[in-house]
């Protein structure tokens, strides 16, 4: 089946970004497709390169890179959201791209479940 | 950056509801995912609109923010009737816990109850809370 | 005391815990999307009002006016302040606590 | 349908909303803080109680492990799964709703 | 870099109480708090903690957020008496809705009723909440 | 009178940060100081000078500096929490510094008041 996700929130303050990579990642193991993940509001802090949680903690920034390289996992910044918030080419994260809403939408059209995560 | 993937998506109509649940101002979701909304009918999606709990004061009259040095958006539900979004649910339980009345809101809507709401909402192919 | 409410009482337990921990006679201030709590004619009307027989219940007029509420809809004996006045309770009244 | 809760039923409406919004014979997945719904002998049991005769109630099991709860501690009839759980919930039950 | 002012602060104890009001682990306030709570111990101020509403489940015993790729802080709460930080009250209310007993915790308090934290509350000079 | 600010949120997502920075100007316009501003937690993104909201939105990251040079606000960003969420010297805002959670603990013993703003 054909997956796609919205997250709203950002690395760490809420959980929401957890859920949704451990949400991704067992889709994954179970033989599912996640065609992309769309970054929403404060969720756009997940693309931030320049993040450095302490050496014991996950990081997910490059959780979710490292995702999208193995996985073929398209992962989608919003422009606007972006703009608001500084997350900007300057300090986009490897694996991560900038895009228009129009992606969420075709995201719902393609995948066969959006799921959102959020606060 | 990475290459973009192109999904087919052509002729395929889906039913999408946007469940607004939150109160103007306080957070940025109402208005963000405004956007959203006006990009899926834009796709030409069969899209509505459900207000429900504190998301029914998102289309109050008279919200003036510029003191905060805020932007009203509320006149931007007027304009979802150009994007043919025509579906707009306020449900009726949250209407009257909050002491509203249709007359309070910048927009025409359909009041349905509960139950009806509940049984659009399970029609849908999509639902996006925000 | 001066207790501050920026949350919706109809979404979250902030303003019940408020009025729990509050002691009498301390002040509290409705701000953000706490200001919905001063309204007259909702579910929460009755709580407040209660409330405000042991307690000085203030709204922030900025934020009342940018949700699209006139005073006249407020509860009764309810005072509306701004930023300013914000600035005095928090001089007037002493510790401050946001419940957040 | 799935509705998924991930806030605690102590402090949000979220549960109260999704129950007054799932139609009967829908699936209700707990995860995040929304685990603590599941607990028996809290003030909140008797109202997740009587949804589990009209709906399949799921929890999150590494979230109420994270929490440091036990299945011990669960309301009867409450059904535990892991994100592959989570994933298969999402394929059977069609539409999912998140409530945030 | 703007120049840093340093503030007289010599020899002033002030009553800091942290108002811990949220579930571990859905949010990281609980644990970024904490960290603030030992500064302010370490700066030898007059230090209290109080655990009311989902704040209570904090110091719920058998915490294991491993399978989510989460720290346990929970053991640092037990670091506490080390500071001096021995001031750590439970609202018995929140406490007793939420179905847990004293042996649920990690760490030794004391239970208080709502009027009592209400009224040591009252008693502080600072009080944040996260 | 002195007062302290303690922030808890980004700009725009939640209301916090608007509602410190009007509550600091009326305190300034009052004729009180405003000793320090901290940001703690997701509050840290309000030093973010990448940020570019839209050309009719307030910019609270702009106004913040300001407030900082014309009123000698003292603006520290969390160290701990910044790392954590890629809010570091590369992106930092001019009026901004970083600094540890000592900073949090000095302006309450040196303020009159300590008032927080969050979520």
């Amino acid at each position: 089946m054909k997956f796609g996700i919205l997250v709203n929130e950002g690395p760490f303050n809420h959980q929401a970004s957890d859920s949704a990579y451990q949400f991704a990642k067992a889709a994954i193991g179970r033989g599912h497709q996640v065609l992309r993940v769309f970054f929403y509001y404060d969720g756009v802090n997940n693309a931030n390169k320049l993040s450095e949680p302490q050496s014991d903690d996950r990081n997910l920034v490059k959780l979710w890179g490292e995702m999208a390289k193995t996985h073929k996992v398209d992962l989608v910044v919003c422009v606007a959201a972006g703009m608001r918030r500084g997350i900007k080419d300057e300090v986009l994260a490897e694996g991560f791209h900038i895009s228009g809403l129009g992606q969420l939408t075709e995201v719902g059209i393609a995948a066969d479940r959006l799921l959102v995560f959020g606060d | 950056m990475s290459e973009e993937p192109v999904f087919d998506t052509q002729g395929v109509v889906k039913k999408f509801m946007y469940v607004n649940r939150r109160a103007p101002y306080g957070t940025i979701y109402p208005l963000e995912i405004l956007e959203s909304v006006l990009v899926a009918a834009a796709f030409e999606q069969d899209t509505s609109v459900a207000f429900l709990d504190d998301g029914v004061f998102q289309i109050k009259k008279g919200q003036d923010p510029k003191e905060l040095g805020m932007k009203n958006f509320s006149p931007t539900f007027r304009a979802l009737a150009g994007y043919d979004v025509e579906k707009l649910y306020v449900e009726k339980e949250s209407m009257d816990a909050r002491g509203l009345k249709v007359d309070d809101f910048v927009v025409k809507v359909r009041v349905v109850s509960a139950a009806e709401l509940a049984k659009l909402m399970a029609e849908q192919d999509i639902l996006i809370t925000g | 005391m001066l207790h501050t409410v920026n949350k919706s009482p109809f979404e979250r337990n902030t303003l019940d815990s408020c009025l729990r921990l509050a002691v009498p006679g301390s002040a509290i201030l409705l701000i953000e999307d706490g200001v919905y709590a001063a309204l007259a004619g909702t579910a929460q009307t009755a709580k407040v009002e209660a409330a405000a027989k042991t307690h000085e219940i203030y709204v922030l007029g900025p934020d009342l006016k940018a949700r699209g509420f006139e005073e006249s809809r407020l509860i009764g004996g309810v005072k509306v302040v701004d930023y300013g006045g914000f600035v005095d309770l928090a001089v007037a009244k002493g510790t401050v606590n946001s419940w957040l």
